[in-house]
């Protein structure tokens, strides 16, 4: 088989997460590439949260809204769900539980008595996922070596009461049909929010500092979980004003710093970006977006901060927005952004949405672009050190407190060269240009990174455009209709010329973005540029490719 | 190349009388002493927040963070746990500190960072030109204020007690010998120091005669007592007609916060990417 | 005389304010429309600080960087302005501090021992300013009647010492020429930030809560002495994110708020704003702008909040933000916003600087248009109570806590009618369709209120786009010069078609701002506009009249 | 039109076993009574932030306002300050009240607003699924403290007291009746009244086991006596193993902050046109 899509579904604290990730890992021993789209409420435990695992024999980011086959724990997993159903689709599901009722024709149905099973066996109740997914290898025909393997290296608790579970799943399941092996590849699956750890921590990363906030909590606990192995300092402070200010203390000091929030978070931290700005202190932002304004929907998916991230904060300097769009760019950009902004000290912000950060990957780390470490400037001890020392290119040369013969002063208000208040208007014009001539320098190292990206059909006359966590399915189903995929990944500074380029022959455009009132397309319009439609979609869910064709096949 | 000298060329713009310079001439005094004792220079990072208080960086020619109003804490908390070499020295107004920022000192205290606290306390906004602060007398008549406020002042000093401070300690800008000592050992040490100094302001609430009536130096005063350290503490409210103690109230030994965080080791790019691939492994 | 100007120069602390305050109102007294620019530094005492008092026969907001007289309290006032001097200008100083050298060839020149005579009076030495006031009126063949009668109404402590000394200032100097009468109209004479105050007391404010921030503050203290008379609510609480979150509540309870800051503070507010958004709760921002980013120079001026006032917060919503550009226009628009808030229920934006803020004009109540008195929408008791009812213009009616039968449920989540929270795709959809949909109706009210302003020449093929506080400035330029002026006032939601027809028919569009990127072309850009030419200032002052006129001579 | 049944038809999520339920059952039933002595069902307003105890609001069926993490406070002085006929009642997380917005409960007591806060105190983060907060023991292992905190928690009611509240409590989630009284007693004290609820998290933290072993109810305490409500309030200090206080621990009359303003008085818009005009003349 090509492609194979599995839903999972069942009551939050079902652990349906972990579930769908080992099932995720099963198929991956096929060959398959993987990804999983995730959808749970603001609920620990109760109401209804399900994964679909797609696998496919090509790289994906994005699921498909039907599947081949629904695995249900709980009763509304299958009355939410069924329409996702395929004549050829199959169902497992706990007949202890779930009434397999109100179906469309479905061929293939299988009832395990999860509970019974459970209870025979002295398990505990999370166990029945153990169960099912044991059951599903035997309807797929999957060896069960390969789920003992996986079951190893990702349960570490109570590991023989799962496998056994799993083996009572598998024995009371009769083979439907055989998920072959495809191939031998077999990359590691993780989320958007690892890949951005990863990232990271590639780029330097020495300290990374949060408040605990959907959809980026994962950033914090990860590298939390890794601050021995990588002598990372891993801080979760009071609120966001501290996490932000704390930062820049790092910053200032010559550590590599970043910062995660979403977007309540961000609102409390932009003082501090505007900081940032006027001190020149390079700190990397990450910020989740998720269903707003507001609290909204907190884990559900959105994409309406590109403006709050352009101009958050008070006056004007220059800032690096970059909007990644899958686990492979989340790494690299991650990566470089924290090299940038110290090589520019600035501000730079990675601008990110649940999709991606607990969407689930297959990450092929060879698959991505070298990374040129590019280094900061530092103070050549020639001169007498002056912090803001006005260059041609505006960047000054760094030193850090405890460095021998220098005075380092960052100073909030408008200062001179050495950081000392001003309030004359020459300097104040000064400094401004100052920090504003960065952005033409940055833009032009950025050049070397494609900062907008083209994919498929780069002779079609129709382009979709979009952002961030859209490249996926805009590019599958691009594909599938033959379009071009035009895809800005860096936002600010905007690389204009890049994106002419990108477009140009184009008879029509299309926009694809998760908001209400088209981000990007006021965002190309201040360039001179227009879309000719718009797809958009703020129910907090992303597009599923299936979705996604329909509506661009409506347009056309 | 740097000259010991501890002086900038920034023009100060402190009001005359303001108790800012006794400030100024108690810490510049005292880094003096500790460079001469053997401290290097390089390692002091003094950090302001937003007031008049806060131009004490302009002032001072060693490495210093010009920040924003009442947030010195968080900052002083990066920079000290990132190089923990640093004297990590901050000046903040009372606006500042137990106004818009409060929280921070609270949980800097509750972690007992390594950081030391001069609060320079005029119990006015002095910047801004005159509003009540957390500290201001009930009854205070301020700009935000005109028919006095409606509130009692905050003990910051008994805050800090009970938020877990391990060095708190009042000092008072006419009295510029104690200034120096408590500064000295605030610096000296190891925790979280705060020391409370009744800064006047000349221009928005001149209380020299005031606190000249009412002041009076701890003597034989037991730090190491919590309840005796309380009792002292709360001898005066910020707000009633009562004593004002000076001096070191409370001290303690506890370990810091700063203490707990793994050395950054300069890593070279392919180790590192080894050690990143090694890890992707548990990924499958 | 059709036009005087003056400039008055000290140390700050010498009183430069209230003394400009009173030569504005002794000009004022012969039937002089009057404007003060206000030049301080962020010090108390020291430090050098100017006015320049403007007096015309005709409505002027702006100032000249020439004048026809200085006084000066100290050296820095010769030296740092001598260059404003005209050939016929005068200049009175204070011969025991200042050395009249080094200056243009001026005719007239008149030295005053104010020391000296301060010290024979007995006075205090603030009440030289007076003493050089009482030279100025003699100089100027002003009645000391016409002195006494200003001093007694605005000088309320020491009323005779002062007088006294004038009397002495006035004795030691000789007439030079004769200011007469020119008119008998007298009006008020306030800064922006006391009009804003009486805009929103005119349009029903019931509590007004902040924390002091330049250029805002004075709204604070004015509405506090103002509180017993007018039944105010003024509260100072512990910082920003306090005061916006206070005066949600205030909302809630059904009382009129507003509240009033600067870039930093209101980068604290962020967050509430997004919640005023999302639970539809009526809130007025002052947001005055002053010299960014961060701190900067926290006592000058610029324009560079637009698009952070535009896109604060995350998540998309209807939100108000108008730009008034003098303190008639502050009055009328702070009352309007006020009014329409409750009527929409959203937050609104007052978006000023402190050129405004601080700025003194000359105010005439009875020119100011009418101000409908628009009403909330209540509740009509005949179906049970739903805070979010979901309408055709998006409004739901209103009732507050303590009304009988209704209970009213405000929620920062996505919720329903009732404001329980909700996570399904349909009702996320509707909900932020509702309140995106205020938008039209807002738009369509606000088509009666002249959203975009347009002034001068209205057939000159040549216009000036502006907005805010260079409102006065452009028009007096373009007066002078022959060409239209244009100013949308209200910004968000955006008058397009109102726009389109005031820039129809112009050849060339120049556009000025006070700030480095062009913040308002680039709202206009994504509406489809675009501009010639633009004339940017940001150096922390607002355009001087001559020096803008040059500026675009050049251009032309 | 409006039913006295307290309950909405919004689902319940919280897990089976969560401390929560007791709080709402305990709320529940003291509203009732309230009504029942005549308390206008309408002049009830609750308050709550974000969080799983931030739920409850979606539960009881009276005048809500579910506001954002950590900022009750503010939204309840502003409530009761327009319209003083409202019983204030709110209910925040601990990392609502104790972390992201600790300086306002701070100023809140300082004020002694009369208002009730009822503190979910799990000492996790429930929603963001298990963080430390500002009450979690010394070496308590969250998600983003894998290897267990370095920091001492803060004592609340420690620091309520030195803030200037005036009605000081703690509950456990299991003793029911003991809430009820608590919460009434807090509702019906005038000025700012905090009730510290030991609300068991079973999912993130469960202290069933050890506060079943370690709590005791005050008995024969002097709530006047600010020296042994501290003595009593220190007993234990939300680390150390030691016998954990029940009831309430301090009580005091004094004026409150929203006795100060004026009343709202609706003015016709002529005479407002007058009085404006009117001031108008003192600026010539
Ligand atoms: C977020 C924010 N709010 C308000 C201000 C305006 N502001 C500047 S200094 C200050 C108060 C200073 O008072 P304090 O800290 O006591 O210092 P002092 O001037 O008395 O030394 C304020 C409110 C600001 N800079 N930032
Ligand atoms: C500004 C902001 N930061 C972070 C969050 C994410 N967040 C939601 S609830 C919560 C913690 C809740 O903990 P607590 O207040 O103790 O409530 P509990 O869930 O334990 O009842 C956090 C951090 C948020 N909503 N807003
Ligand atoms: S205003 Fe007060 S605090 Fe500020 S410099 Fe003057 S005297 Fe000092
Ligand atoms: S996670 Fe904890 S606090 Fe939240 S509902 Fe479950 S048991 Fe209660
Ligand atoms: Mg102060
Ligand atoms: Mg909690």
């Amino acid at each position: 088989m090509k492609e194979f899509s599995l839903l999972l579904g069942g009551m939050a604290g079902d652990g349906i997460d972990k579930a769908s990730l080992i099932l995720a890992r099963i198929l991956n021993r096929l060959g398959y590439c993987i990804y999983i789209y995730r959808e749970y409420p603001s609920i620990i435990r109760g109401g209804h949260t399900y994964s679909i695992i797609r696998a496919s024999q090509n790289k994906i980011t994005t699921h498909t809204n039907k599947v081949d086959c629904i695995l249900a724990l709980n009763q509304d997993c299958l009355s939410l769900h069924k329409d996702r159903l395929k004549n050829d689709s199959f169902i497992i599901y706990d007949s202890d539980a779930v009434k397999p009722e109100g179906l469309p024709l479905i061929k293939q149905l299988q009832g395990i008595p999860l509970d019974k099973i459970i209870k025979e066996e002295k398990a505990l109740a999370v166990t029945r996922n153990s169960c099912i997914i044991g059951s599903f290898c035997k309807a797929s025909g999957i060896k069960m070596e390969i789920l003992e393997d996986v079951f190893k290296r990702n349960i570490s608790r109570e590991l023989d009461m799962n496998l056994k579970v799993a083996l009572k799943g598998n024995e009371n399941t009769k083979e439907l049909f055989k998920l072959e092996k495809i191939s031998e590849r077999c990359f590691p699956i993780f989320t958007g929010n690892e890949a951005i750890s990863f990232g990271l921590i590639k780029g330097g990363l020495n300290s990374y500092i949060a408040y605990p906030m959907t959809p980026t909590s994962n950033i914090l606990h990860f590298l939390a979980s890794l601050a021995e192995k990588f002598s990372l300092k891993v801080i979760h402070p009071e609120n966001e004003i501290s996490v932000m200010l704390m930062a820049e203390g790092f910053a200032y000091a010559g550590e590599r710093v970043a910062v995660g929030t979403a977007g309540g978070g961000f609102c409390l931290m932009t003082e501090g970006l505007t900081f940032a700005g006027m001190a020149e202190l390079p700190v990397v932002i990450i910020l989740g977006q998720r269903t707003g304004p507001s609290t909204g929907l907190p884990t559900y998916t959105g994409q309406t901060e590109l403006h709050f991230a352009l101009n958050a904060g008070q006056g004007e300097f220059t800032r690096l927005v970059i909007a990644p769009g899958d686990a492979e760019e989340a790494y690299f950009w991650s990566a470089l952004c924290l090299n940038l902004v110290w090589k520019y000290q600035l501000p730079g912000i990675i601008l990110v949405d649940k999709t991606l950060c607990e969407g689930t990957y297959s990450f092929n780390i060879d698959a991505i672009e070298n990374i040129k470490k590019c280094e900061p400037v530092l103070w050549d001890r020639k001169e007498q050190y002056k912090r803001y020392l006005n260059t041609e290119t505006g960047i000054s040369p760094l030193a850090f407190p405890s460095d021998k013969d220098a005075i380092i002063k960052i100073n909030s208000y408008e200062h001179d060269e050495a950081g000392i208040t001003i309030e004359d208007s020459v300097t104040t014009k000064d400094m401004c240009d100052k920090r504003l001539r960065k952005e033409k320098y940055l833009l032009e190292e950025l050049i070397e990174y494609k900062p907008v990206r083209v994919y498929e059909n780069a002779n079609s006359t129709v382009g979709i455009i979009c952002w961030g966590s859209n490249k996926g399915v805009c590019i599958e189903a691009g594909q599938n209709l033959g379009f071009k995929i035009i895809q800005p990944v860096v936002l600010s500074p905007f690389p204009k010329e890049e994106f002419k380029s990108a477009i140009s022959g184009l008879k029509k455009i299309i926009c694809v973005e998760n908001n209400a009132t088209g981000q990007l397309i006021k965002l190309i319009k201040y360039y001179g540029f227009d879309v000719d439609e718009k797809i958009l979609k703020y129910d907090g869910r992303p597009f599923s490719l299936d979705e996604l064709e329909n509506e661009l096949r409506k347009i056309l | 190349m740097i000259q010991k000298d501890l002086t900038t060329y920034a023009k100060n713009t402190w009001c005359p009388g303001c108790g800012n310079f006794a400030i100024l001439t108690a810490i510049k005094a005292v880094m003096k002493s500790l460079i001469d004792e053997g401290l290097p220079f390089e390692n002091i990072a003094i950090i302001s927040g937003i007031g008049c208080h806060a131009k004490i960086v302009d002032y001072i020619n060693v490495n210093s963070f010009y920040s924003i109003h009442g947030r010195v804490v968080p900052v002083a908390q990066g920079v000290k746990i990132a190089n923990r070499n640093l004297k990590v020295i901050c000046f903040e107004g009372d606006g500042d500190a137990y106004g818009e920022g409060l929280e921070h000192l609270i949980f800097a205290a509750k972690r007992n960072i390594d950081i030391t606290m001069i609060i320079h306390n005029n119990r006015v906004y002095g910047l801004t030109t005159g509003q009540y602060t957390p500290t201001s007398p009930l009854g205070f008549k301020g700009k935000s204020t005109p028919f006095g406020t409606k509130e009692l002042p905050i003990n910051p000093l008994e805050l800090m007690l009970s938020s877990g401070a391990t060095f708190i300690a009042r000092g008072y800008s006419s009295h510029l010998e104690l200034l120096k000592k408590l500064f000295k050992e605030a610096i000296m040490h190891k925790g979280f120091a705060l020391v409370d100094v009744l800064q006047v302001c000349v221009t928005f609430f001149n209380m020299y005669e005031y606190y000249n009536k009412t002041v009076y130096e701890l003597k034989e005063h037991d730090t190491n007592d919590y309840n005796r350290a309380l009792d002292k503490i709360r001898e005066w409210d910020y707000s009633a007609n009562s004593p004002i103690g000076l001096g070191i109230f409370y001290k303690k030994n506890a370990s810091s916060f700063d203490d707990n965080f793994p050395k950054t080791i300069p890593q070279k790019e392919d180790e590192k990417d080894i050690k990143i691939k090694n890890i992707l492994k548990d990924f499958v």
